[in-house]
C-alpha cells in the first residue's frame, strides 16, 4: 500500500424536498489508496453521485445537506475547510468527470479556455502559458492542439468526453472521480475512452473512483469494488473477491441480470421488484423485500458489517451466524 | 445526478384523479399565486355581484353635480368624479368591462392564433412557412400600434376594441401554440398514437393540444393582463370605450386632468388596473410553475 | 429460408432526410427478411439508422425508396385505410418510457386507447376487462390502473408500453431499444417478459439495440448496421462465434465483460463515425478500418454471402 | 455571417410589402373622406371632386396601393394630407427623437435589470429576490401614462429635479425614458432571473465548480453568458413594446417623436403620414430584431455556426 | 481574451449612445438678467408655416407674428388697419386699399401692391383658405401701393375677411423661389428661426419692423408643443413656459393660488352647441327639439365641462354680436316631459349623440345624464375629428355637439349655419327654411347697421323658436401666465398681440 488518498467515514447526505426527505447516502465509509481504482457500483438512486459530490463538497444546498461524515483527502479534513480553500482543492487535488459530456462543457466558451481556466486557477500561470499547457493536455487526450479554439458543439460526444478528461487531469490531481464517464457513449467510443483513462491514470499515478452501473467496466478498470444499494455500501472488496466470491444477494442479483455474451442460452434471473422508496426506507435491510434469502429479522434489523478479509466485507444477515453460507445462484 | 425521482407516489388509486387537482395542489404551494387568485376572485365577485354592491344607474351613471369631486369618505368610499358619480361604484362595474374585454380579446387571439399555430406546428413544411411568414407581417408592427390602427379604422366601441386587441395578439398566440405543438409533436407518444392507427385530427385534439396547454394557459393569463393594459392605453389616446360606460382605462384617461387636486379620481382606477394585472401575472407565474412537468 | 416462414421482407429500403447541409442517408439500401415467430436483432451505434429502419417499416416515416413486404403485401403501397387496418397487427415499443406515454392519460386509458380507437371491443365493460387482462399479462399491478405514467418508474412504464402494443391483434413488434434506459435489474425483468410473451403469443420481433450482449441473448438473427448500411447479417450464434466484418469484430471485442477471465486482445477502433450526410461512394467504415485498402476507399462493397446464411459487406471477402 | 445578414435583410422586403398592404387596407376601412377633411369647411363639391382625382382616391384600393409602392420604391413617401409637408422629411425630423428615447430606455432597462436578475437568481428566495420580483411585477402592471403623470408631478413639479417635458438636454430625457423603461425593466429582470436559475442548474456549472472556479467567476463567466441568450430575445421583443409605449409616453412628456405623430396622423386620416410612420416602426422593429439575432452569434457560438 | 474585448466594445457602444446629439443642448440655463425670452405653450403643433396652408388657431398665432394682413382685429374684435394706410369704397362692390409705403420684408425687399395681389390670388387658390375670399371676384393692382378688390355682390362684412391669416401678404419673389415655406419670409414683428416638428417653433424679434408702435418686445418667442393639459400647467409652474394660452379650466385654481402666476380670463365668441338633425325623426318634430332645450342642464355642463369658466348660451351667437337676442328656454325637466308627451314620446326614446374630443366627451356625458332624467336614453358616439366632420357633412348624425368661434360679423357665422344651401356643409341641423334663407340674405346685403340689427334680432327669435340647436355655453378664454410677464392681452379668441409679451 502506497498510502491512503481518500478516506470517507460515516458519510450521510439527505435531500429535503417538499415531498419529504430523501436519505440519499446513509453512513458509508470509503477509502482509496494511491494509484488504485475503486469501483462504485449501483443502480439509479443508489447514492453514487451524491457520494462523489460530497467529496468535492458540491452537494447543492438546498435541497441537499450533509448530515454527518468525515472526509479526508490527502491528509486534509475537507469538511472543515472554508469555501475559499475548498476552491483550491477542487480541480487541484481532486477532480471529477461527469456522466454526460454533452452538457458538461460550457457551450459558449472555447474548449482551450475551459481547460486553461483550471490551470490558471491552480498553477498561477499566465494566460499564454496556461493556454500552452491546455494545448498539451488536449494533445495528451488525443485531440489535435489546433482544435483548442473551437467550441464544444463542434466536437462529437467522445471528443467532448476527452476534453472533460483533459480538464480534470490538467492539474495532475491526486484523485480522479469519474461519474459514469462512458455511459453516454457508443461501445467503440467507450472502449477508446476507457483505454485512455487507464493509460493516463498509470502515467499520472492517480487514485480513481469509477462510478458505474456496468460490471463489465468494473472488471476492466477497477482494483477494488464497492456495491451500493439505497445509500449504503452493501458489499466491498477487491475485484477478485467481488467477482469470484460474491457474498451479497444484491451483488449476485446484479451479475445474474446481465445477459452473458458468451452463453446466449443462459437465462436471466432478474432481481424482482423495485428499489425501496428513498423517501421511506424500511427499518431493516433496504434490500430485504427483493431478496430471495430474506429472513424475518431482515425486515426489522439493520445488518452489520461482516468481514471476510481485511478488504472484503458485506452487510447482510446471512453471514454473522454462518460465514460459510453459499449463495444459490452459484455465481462463477 | 443519479438521485432522480423514483416512483415516490405509489398511491393505490381506485378512482381516476383529475390532473387539475394535481396542478391545484402545486399551485396552492405558491403564496403569490394564491394572493393573485384571491384578488382575482374578489374582482370576479365584484363583477358578478356588482348590482348588490352598487346601483348602476344611480351610482355609476347618474350625474350628481352637487356631490361632484368629493374626497373619499363614508358616503363615497373612493370619492366622486367630476360628474358626481361614485368612483367605487364605477370601479365595481368597471370590473365587468375590463375582465370581459380582457378575456374576450384573448379568446379571439387564442382561437385564431391558436388554430393557425397548431396547424403550422403540426404540419410543418410549406404550410408552416406560409402561415408564419404571413403572421410575420402582423408581428412586424408593435402590438399596441396595430391595435391603435385597427380601432382608429373601425371606430371606438367595446366590440371593436376587443377585435383590435384580439387581432394584434394573434401572432403571439400563434407562435406560442406553434412552439408548444412543435415540442410535443416529436415526442414518442405521438408516434405511438400514430402506430395504433390514430388520425391526424385525433392526434392533434387528443394528444398534442392537451399536452401543449401549459404554456398556452400561462401565456393567455398574462395576455389577459396586457389586454386590460392595452385597453387602458387606447382609452388614454381617446380610442377607448365610450362614456358613460365605467371602464377603468377611460376613467383613468378622463380623470387625468384632476390628478393634481383630486388624485383619487385616477388613483383608484389605476390601482384597480394594477391589482388586476398584477394578480393575473401572479397567477400566470404560479401556473407556469405548477404546470411545468420539470418541477414535478 | 423458406418463404412460407417469412413474415416481413425488406428490400432495398432507403430513407434520406433533407438537411440544410445536404441529404442525410439515414437508411441506405438495406435488405433483410424476418421469420415468423423469430427475433431479428438490429445492432449498431448511435446514428447508424437502426431506429429509422424500424420506423420506416411501420410507416411512421415514409421511406424514400424500396419495398416493405408484410405477409405478401407491400406496406408502402397501402391506402391510409388499409394501413390503419394493418396497424392492428404491427406495433412498436419505444426506447424512452418517459416520453412514449401521453402524460395526461392514466395507465388504463393508455392501454385502452388502441382498443377504443380501432373499435375492437365496443362494450365498455368488456373493454375494461381486456385492459385488466393486458395489465396482468405484462405484470402490472391492477391498482396502478388510475395512476399517471410520471408517477411510475421506468420498468413499469415500459410494461405499459408493452401492454399498449399488445392491445390489438398484434403479430409483429418493432422493439426500439426497449431496455436501454433501464437499470440492469429492471432490464432483465423486461427482457424476460418480452421473451415470455413471444413464446406465449407467437410474436415476431425486430429488436433494435446498441447493446450486443442483450441482442445476443435475445435474437435469433442479427443484422449489424453502420452509417445507414447493413454490413453483416447472420444467425446470432454464427455472428458471435464467427464475426467477419472488421467492424463487427471490433464491436464484439469492445464490450466490457463482467468477468475476470480475459479473452483475446481488444480491438480499439480509431476515430469516430463519419457524417451520414452526402456519403461518398466508398466503404463507410474505411476511415476507421484497420484493414482498409485502396479498394475500400474507392467503391462500396455489396452484401455478399460469406457462409451459409451469413452475409457480409466487405471488400476483404 | 454576412450572407446571413444579407439574406435576412432581403427577407424584410416581403414583410414590408405585407405591412404596407395591411395598413393600407386597415386605413381604407376608416370612414371619412380624405378630400373633405383636407379641404375642410365650405369646400365646394367641385373642389372635392378635383382633389379626389388629384390624389387618386377614386381608384380601386389595389391601384392606390400599387401607385404608393411605385413611389415608395423611388424613395417618395408622398406628402402629408394635412400639412402638405413631405412625409419623409417629417419622419426624418421626428424619428431620431423616438429612437433616442427608446434606445435610452432599453439601455436603462438592461443596465438595471440584468444585475438585479442575476443577483435575484443567485440568491433565490432571499429577501432581495422576493422584493425584486414583486417590484418587477408591479412594474409590469402599471399603465405607463399613469406612471408618467405621477412621475411628472413628483419629480418635476414637487421636487423640480427634471423638466416636465419637451426635448431639451439630457435631463429632459430621463423621466420619459425611465417611464418607458419600467415595464421592460420588469420583464427583462424576470427573464434574466429565470434563465439564470435554469443555467446554474446545468452540468457545466457543476463542471466549472469542480474545476475550482470561484463562485463569482462561475456566475460572471460561466453562467451569465449562457443566461443572456433568452434575455436578449426578450430585449428584442421589448423593443417592440417600447416603440408602442412611445406613443403614450411621447404624449405625456411632450416628446416630439414619431409615436405621437402617428396617432395624430391617424386622427387626421393622414394616410401617407400614417403609412410612413408604420413603415418606420416596422422597419426599426425588424432591424432591431435582426441585430438581436446577430448578437446571438457573439454570445452563442452554436448559433454562429448555423449562419454560414 | 476576446470575451472581455466584446464586453468593452458593448460598453463603449452604450457610452456612445449616451453622447448622441440630443444631449448637446445641456441643462437649462438660469439667467440672472431679466429674461428676454418668452415661451408659449401650444396644445398641438402648428400645421404649416405657410399662412395660406393652415386654418387653425395654433398656426395662426405664429403666422400673426411672421406676417401682416391688410387689417387686423384689436382685443375688442374691432377692425383696425395693419398694412392698410387708407381705404375707400367707390361702389357697393369695389374696395380700393392703399398700403403703407416702405414696409420691408424680412429679406429686406420692399412690399408692393404686386405682393398684395399675388398673395390674395394665391389665397383664393389655396385649399385650406380658399373660402375666405370666396366673395372676392378679382384683385387688381392700381399702382405700386394700391390695390382694388371687386366683390361678387354687395358684401357688408368685407373688411372682416381681410383679417384672416389666410390673407397675409407674402413676398411674391419668395414664393416663386420655391422654398415652400421651410424658412418663411414675412413682414411681421418676428422673424423665423426654426421649427422642430412636434417640439417647438422659435421666432426672433424683427428689429427692422415698420410699425415702431407695435414692435416686438421680447427678443425671442418660442412656441412649445405640450399636448397634455396637465403637463402644460406644470410646465408653467416650473417655469419651463411663460404663458399657456389654453389653460385647462381644471387648473384655474392652481394658477390663481400661485402668487408667481397670473390668470387672465375673457369671454370668447365661441358658442358650444348641441345640434339636432332636423331631417331625422324624432328631431323633425319641433316639440321634441324644444323639449330638449328645456331638458338640458346647462349649468351642470358649465360646471363639469369647463369648471365654471363660462356663461350659459341663450342663443346661437355670443351676446356681444349685432342683433343678439336670447331665446326663451330655461332648465325645466317637467316642461320638457310635457313637451315630449305632447310630441308623442311620453316615455322618451333612444338617440345618439355624436361628437369628437375629450372636452366634448364630458359635455356629452352631462347631456346624456340630463336626458336620462326625462326618459331619453342617449348613447355617445365618439369619433376622430376627421371622421366626425365627414360624418356630419354627410348628415349621419342624429345629434351632435360642436363649438363655433364666430367671426366678428354675424353673417359670417349665421349664413354657414342656417342657409339651406349649406346643408351638407356647416348647416349642422340641416335646416331648410325659406323664411330663414330670406332673412339671412336680407341681413347680409343690408349695409345700414341699425336696419341690420333689427333683421338679426328677428332671425335670432325665429331660430330659437324652431329650436334646432340647444346652445350650451359661451366659454371664457383662460390664459395662465407668469405673474412677471407683461403685455398679456386677450381678445375674444384668446391670447392676442403676442408681440407685446415681455418681461
Amino acid at each position: 500500500m502506497k498510502g491512503t488518498v481518500l478516506k470517507v467515514e460515516n458519510l450521510a447526505v439527505r435531500y429535503v424536498t417538499e415531498d419529504g426527505i430523501v436519505q440519499a447516502v446513509n453512513g458509508i465509509d470509503i477509502s482509496v489508496e494511491k494509484g488504485s481504482t475503486l469501483g462504485l457500483v449501483g443502480e439509479t438512486g443508489a447514492g453514487k453521485t451524491t457520494t462523489a459530490l460530497s467529496v468535492l463538497r458540491l452537494i447543492p444546498d438546498p435541497p441537499g445537506e450533509v448530515v454527518s461524515g468525515k472526509i479526508e483527502l490527502d491528509g486534509k479534513a475537507l469538511m472543515e475547510l472554508p469555501e475559499s480553500k475548498m476552491e483550491k482543492i477542487r480541480g487541484g487535488l481532486v477532480s471529477m468527470i461527469f456522466q454526460d459530456p454533452m452538457t458538461a462543457l460550457n457551450p459558449v466558451l472555447k474548449v482551450g479556455d475551459q481547460i486553461a481556466e483550471a490551470i490558471k486557477i491552480h498553477q498561477q500561470l499566465s494566460q499564454d502559458k496556461a493556454l500552452q499547457k491546455a494545448r498539451e493536455m488536449l494533445e495528451m487526450v488525443g485531440i489535435p492542439g489546433a482544435r483548442m479554439n473551437e467550441y464544444p458543439h463542434q466536437f462529437s460526444g467522445g471528443m467532448k468526453q476527452r476534453v472533460v478528461i483533459a480538464i480534470a487531469l490538467s492539474c495532475s490531481p491526486k484523485l480522479l472521480i469519474a461519474d459514469e464517464p462512458t455511459t453516454a457513449l457508443d461501445v467503440t467510443i467507450q472502449a477508446q475512452v476507457l483505454e485512455l483513462m487507464k493509460e493516463l491514470k498509470e502515467k499520472m499515478d492517480m487514485a480513481m473512483i469509477m462510478i458505474t452501473h456496468d460490471l463489465g467496466v468494473v472488471a476492466e478498470v477497477c482494483d477494488n469494488v464497492a456495491i451500493m444499494y439505497a445509500g449504503r455500501i452493501v458489499e466491498q472488496g477487491t475485484l477478485e473477491e467481488i467477482f469470484n466470491n460474491t457474498k451479497h444477494p444484491y451483488t449476485e442479483g446484479l451479475f445474474l441480470s446481465i445477459p452473458n455474451i458468451d452463453d446466449r442460452k443462459a437465462e436471466l434471473k432478474p432481481i424482482r421488484g423495485l428499489m425501496s422508496d428513498p423517501f421511506n426506507l424500511p427499518p431493516g435491510c433496504s434490500f430485504c423485500d427483493r431478496c430471495d434469502y430474506a429472513m424475518d429479522k431482515c425486515a426489522t434489523e439493520k445488518p452489520e458489517k461482516v468481514h471476510f478479509s481485511p478488504d472484503h466485507f458485506v452487510e447482510c444477515h446471512l453471514y454473522p451466524d454462518n460465514k460459510e453460507f453459499q449463495l444459490k445462484g452459484g455465481k462463477g | 445526478m443519479s438521485d432522480r425521482t423514483l416512483s415516490r407516489k405509489m398511491i393505490p388509486a381506485t378512482k381516476k384523479r383529475s390532473q387539475a387537482l394535481d396542478v391545484w395542489k402545486r399551485l396552492r404551494k405558491s403564496n403569490s399565486a394564491i394572493a393573485g387568485l384571491i384578488l382575482i376572485f374578489i374582482f370576479l365577485c365584484l363583477a358578478v355581484f356588482a348590482p348588490l354592491i352598487a346601483d348602476y344607474e344611480n351610482d355609476a351613471l347618474k350625474m350628481n353635480i352637487i356631490e361632484r369631486l368629493q374626497s373619499p369618505g363614508a358616503d363615497h368610499w373612493f370619492g366622486t368624479d367630476e360628474m358626481g358619480r361614485d368612483i367605487f361604484a364605477r370601479i365595481v362595474y368597471g370590473t365587468r368591462i375590463s375582465l370581459f374585454v380582457g378575456v374576450i380579446s384573448v379568446s379571439i387571439a387564442l382561437t385564431l392564433g391558436g388554430t393557425l399555430g397548431a396547424i403550422a406546428g403540426y404540419y410543418g413544411g410549406k404550410i408552416d412557412n406560409i402561415i408564419m411568414r404571413t403572421l410575420d407581417v402582423l408581428l412586424a408592427i408593435p402590438t399596441i400600434l396595430l391595435a391603435i390602427t385597427i380601432v382608429a379604422a373601425l371606430g371606438a366601441s367595446i366590440l371593436n376594441l376587443m377585435i383590435a386587441v384580439g387581432i394584434s395578439n394573434i401572432p403571439g398566440f400563434a407562435r406560442v401554440v406553434r412552439a408548444a405543438v412543435l415540442s410535443i409533436k416529436d415526442q414518442e407518444f405521438i408516434e405511438a398514437a400514430r402506430a395504433i392507427g390514430s388520425r391526424d385530427h385525433t392526434i392533434i385534439l387528443k394528444h398534442v393540444l392537451p399536452n401543449s396547454m401549459a404554456p398556452i394557459i400561462v401565456f393567455a393569463t398574462l395576455k389577459v393582463a396586457s389586454a386590460i393594459m392595452a385597453t387602458a392605453s387606447l382609452s388614454f389616446i381617446g380610442l377607448g370605450i365610450q362614456p358613460p360606460t365605467p371602464e377603468w382605462g377611460s376613467m383613468l384617461a378622463g380623470g387625468r386632468a384632476y390628478i393634481r387636486d383630486n388624485m383619487y379620481i385616477v388613483l383608484y382606477p389605476g390601482l384597480a388596473i394594477v391589482l388586476t394585472v398584477l394578480s393575473l401575472n401572479l397567477i400566470g407565474d404560479g401556473l407556469r410553475d405548477a404546470l411545468d412537468p420539470k418541477l414535478k | 429460408m423458406k418463404d412460407k416462414e417469412v413474415l416481413l421482407q425488406v428490400r432495398n429500403l432507403k430513407k434520406y432526410f433533407d438537411t440544410p447541409k445536404g441529404k442525410l442517408h439515414a437508411v441506405d439500401d438495406i435488405t433483410f427478411d424476418l421469420r415468423k415467430g423469430k427475433t431479428l436483432g438490429l445492432v449498431g451505434e448511435s446514428g447508424c439508422g437502426k431506429s429509422t429502419t424500424g420506423r420506416v417499416i411501420l410507416r411512421l416515416l415514409e421511406a424514400t425508396d424500396g419495398e416493405i413486404i408484410y405477409n405478401g403485401k407491400n406496406i408502402r403501397e397501402l391506402s391510409p385505410k388499409e394501413m390503419r387496418a394493418l396497424r392492428k397487427e404491427i406495433q412498436i415499443i419505444f426506447q424512452d418510457p418517459f416520453s412514449s406515454l401521453d402524460p395526461r392519460m392514466t395507465v388504463s386509458e393508455i392501454i385502452e386507447e388502441p382498443i377504443k380507437l380501432n373499435k375492437l371491443i365496443r362494450d365498455r365493460k368488456k373493454r375494461f376487462e381486456r385492459v385488466l387482462e393486458l395489465m396482468d399479462l405484462v405484470g402490472l399491478s391492477r391498482r396502478l390502473m388510475n395512476t399517471y405514467p410520471h408517477e411510475l418508474d421506468g420498468g413499469r412504464r415500459q410494461r405499459i408500453g408493452i401492454a399498449r402494443a399488445l392491445a390489438l391483434d398484434t403479430k409483429f413488434i418493432v422493439c426500439d431499444e426497449p431496455v436501454s434506459a433501464l437499470d440492469v435489474s429492471i432490464q432483465a425483468q423486461i427482457l424476460n417478459l418480452l421473451k415470455e410473451l413471444q413464446k406465449k403469443l407467437g410474436l415476431t420481433y425486430i429488436f433494435i439495440t446498441h447493446d450486443l450482449s442483450v441482442v445476443n441473448h435475445f435474437s435469433d438473427d442479427i443484422a449489424v448496421m453502420y452509417l445507414g448500411k447493413l454490413i453483416e447479417k447472420a444467425s446470432a450464434e454464427e455472428l458471435f462465434s464467427n464475426p467477419v466484418h472488421p467492424y463487427t469484430k471490433a464491436l464484439l471485442s469492445a464490450i466490457p465483460r463482467p468477468t475476470l477471465e480475459k479473452t483475446g486482445e481488444k480491438i480499439i477502433l480509431k476515430g469516430e463515425i463519419s457524417s451520414p450526410i452526402n456519403p461518398e461512394d466508398n466503404c463507410r467504415f474505411a476511415n476507421r478500418c484497420p484493414y482498409a485498402r485502396d479498394v475500400c476507399r474507392q467503391s462500396e462493397p455489396p452484401l455478399r454471402e460469406s457462409g451459409e446464411n451469413h452475409f457480409v459487406a466487405c471488400h476483404l471477402f | 455571417m454576412i450572407k446571413y445578414v444579407i439574406r435576412r435583410l432581403m427577407m424584410l422586403f416581403p414583410v414590408m410589402v405585407g405591412v404596407i398592404f395591411l395598413v393600407f387596407f386597415i386605413i381604407s376601412l376608416t370612414p371619412g373622406d380624405v378630400a373633405t377633411i383636407i379641404l375642410g369647411d365650405g369646400a365646394t363639391e367641385e373642389r372635392i371632386k378635383d382633389l379626389r382625382e388629384e390624389l387618386g382616391l377614386d381608384d380601386p384600393l389595389i391601384v392606390q396601393y400599387g401607385n404608393y409602392m411605385i413611389d415608395l420604391v423611388q424613395g417618395d413617401m408622398g406628402k402629408s394630407y394635412s400639412t402638405g409637408l413631405s412625409v419623409a422629411g417629417e419622419i426624418k425630423q421626428r424619428f431620431p427623437n423616438t429612437f433616442k428615447l427608446t434606445i435610452t430606455a432599453i439601455f436603462l432597462s438592461v443596465l438595471i435589470s440584468i444585475p438585479i436578475g442575476v443577483i435575484s437568481a443567485t440568491r433565490q428566495y432571499s429577501i432581495f429576490d422576493n422584493i425584486g420580483m414583486i417590484v418587477a411585477l408591479i412594474g409590469i402592471s402599471m399603465p405607463s401614462f399613469w406612471t408618467g403623470l405621477i412621475l411628472i408631478i413628483l419629480f418635476s413639479l414637487k421636487l423640480g429635479w427634471f423638466p416636465s417635458g419637451g426635448m431639451k438636454g439630457i435631463m429632459s430625457l430621463i423621466l420619459p425614458a425611465f417611464t418607458l423603461a419600467i415595464a421592460s425593466t420588469a420583464s427583462i429582470t424576470r427573464t434574466t432571473r429565470s434563465s439564470m436559475l435554469e443555467v446554474i442548474r446545468q452540468d457545466y456549472i457543476t463542471t466549472a465548480k469542480a474545476k475550482g472556479v470561484s463562485r463569482r467567476s462561475v456566475i460572471n463567466k460561466h453562467a451569465l453568458k449562457n443566461a443572456l441568450i433568452p434575455a436578449v430575445t426578450v430585449i428584442g421583443l421589448e423593443f417592440g413594446v417600447l416603440l408602442g409605449g412611445a406613443v403614450l409616453t411621447e404624449t405625456v412628456f411632450s416628446w416630439p417623436g414619431i409615436g405621437r405623430l402617428m396617432v395624430e396622423s391617424i386622427q387626421r386620416k393622414d394616410t401617407p403620414m400614417v403609412l410612413g410612420c408604420v413603415i418606420v416602426f416596422a422597419l426599426s422593429f425588424s432591424i432591431v430584431n435582426l441585430i438581436i439575432d446577430i448578437l446571438y452569434a457573439f454570445i452563442d457560438p452554436r448559433i454562429k455556426s448555423n449562419y454560414s | 481574451m476576446d470575451y472581455k474585448k466584446k464586453m468593452t466594445m458593448l460598453f463603449a457602444l452604450v457610452l456612445m449612445s449616451l453622447t448622441l446629439p440630443v444631449y448637446a443642448g445641456g441643462a437649462q440655463e438660469e439667467t440672472e438678467m431679466a429674461k428676454d425670452e418668452v415661451v408659449v405653450a401650444l396644445s398641438a403643433d402648428i400645421t404649416s408655416l405657410d399662412p395660406q396652408g393652415h386654418n387653425d388657431t395654433k398656426s395662426e398665432m405664429v403666422s400673426f407674428l411672421l406676417f401682416n394682413r391688410l387689417f387686423r382685429l384689436n382685443t375688442d374684435f374691432e377692425v383696425v388697419p395693419d398694412l392698410a394706410e387708407s381705404w375707400e369704397q367707390p361702389s357697393d362692390t369695389e374696395w380700393v386699399i392703399k398700403i403703407k409705403e416702405g414696409v420691408k420684408f424680412h429679406d429686406g425687399s420692399e412690399m408692393t401692391a404686386e405682393d398684395v395681389k399675388f398673395s390674395m390670388d394665391r389665397s383664393k387658390e389655396a385649399p385650406k383658405v380658399q373660402q375666405v375670399l370666396s366673395e372676392v371676384a378679382s384683385i387688381e393692382v392700381v399702382d405700386k401701393y394700391t390695390v382694388k378688390f371687386t366683390t361678387n355682390s354687395a358684401f357688408a362684412p368685407f373688411l372682416y375677411t381681410l383679417v384672416h391669416a389666410g390673407t397675409s401678404v407674402i413676398p411674391k419673389a419668395y414664393v416663386e423661389s420655391g422654398d415652400e415655406f421651410a424658412k418663411p419670409i414675412g413682414s411681421g414683428p418676428y422673424t423665423f428661426v426654426e421649427w422642430i416638428s412636434g417640439d417647438q417653433v422659435v421666432l426672433k424679434k424683427n428689429e427692422a419692423y415698420f410699425d415702431k408702435n407695435n414692435m416686438g418686445q421680447s427678443s425671442t418667442i418660442t412656441f412649445k408643443v405640450i399636448p397634455e393639459g396637465t403637463s402644460r400647467t406644470i410646465a408653467l409652474e416650473t417655469g419651463e413656459v411663460d404663458v399657456v394660452p389654453e389653460l385647462p379650466t381644471i387648473d384655474m385654481n392652481v394658477v390663481k393660488d400661485n402668487s408667481d402666476l397670473a390668470l387672465y380670463e375673457k369671454p370668447s365668441t365661441r358658442v358650444d352647441f348641441f345640434a339636432m338633425n332636423t331631417e331625422k325623426a324624432p328631431f323633425d318634430n319641433v316639440k321634441v327639439r324644444q323639449a330638449l332645450n328645456y331638458a338640458i342642464d346647462k349649468d351642470a355642463i358649465i360646471t363639469v365641462a369647463i369648471d365654471g369658466a363660462g356663461v350659459k348660451a341663450e342663443s346661437v351667437l355670443a351676446p356681444s354680436f349685432l342683433g343678439y337676442k336670447a331665446g326663451p328656454y330655461s332648465y325645466n325637466p317637467a316642461k320638457a316631459k310635457e313637451l315630449l308627451a305632447a310630441a308623442g314620446y311620453p316615455d322618451g326614446f333612444e338617440m345618439e349623440i355624436m361628437t369628437s374630443g375629450d372636452d366634448r366627451k364630458k359635455i356629452a356625458e352631462v347631456i346624456q345624464a340630463s336626458l336620462m332624467e326625462v326618459g331619453i336614453k342617449a348613447s355617445i358616439k365618439m369619433l376622430e375629428w376627421g371622421t366626425f366632420i365627414d360624418s356630419v357633412l354627410r348628415g349621419d348624425e342624429e345629434t351632435l355637439i360642436l363649438g363655433w368661434t364666430s367671426n366678428p360679423d354675424p353673417d359670417a357665422t349665421l349664413t354657414p349655419h342656417w342657409f339651406s344651401g349649406n346643408i351638407g356643409g356647416m348647416n349642422f341641423a340641416r335646416v331648410n327654411d325659406p323664411e330663414m334663407d330670406r332673412m339671412l340674405k336680407e341681413g347680409r346685403e343690408e349695409l345700414d347697421l341699425g336696419k341690420r340689427e333689427v333683421i338679426y334680432n328677428k332671425l335670432h327669435t325665429y331660430i330659437m323658436d324652431k329650436a334646432p340647436w340647444v346652445p350650451l355655453f359661451v366659454k371664457n378664454n383662460i390664459v395662465g401666465a407668469n405673474a412677471a410677464l407683461k403685455g398679456v392681452e386677450l381678445s375674444p379668441q384668446g391670447l392676442w398681440n403676442l408681440e407685446k409679451l415681455h418681461y
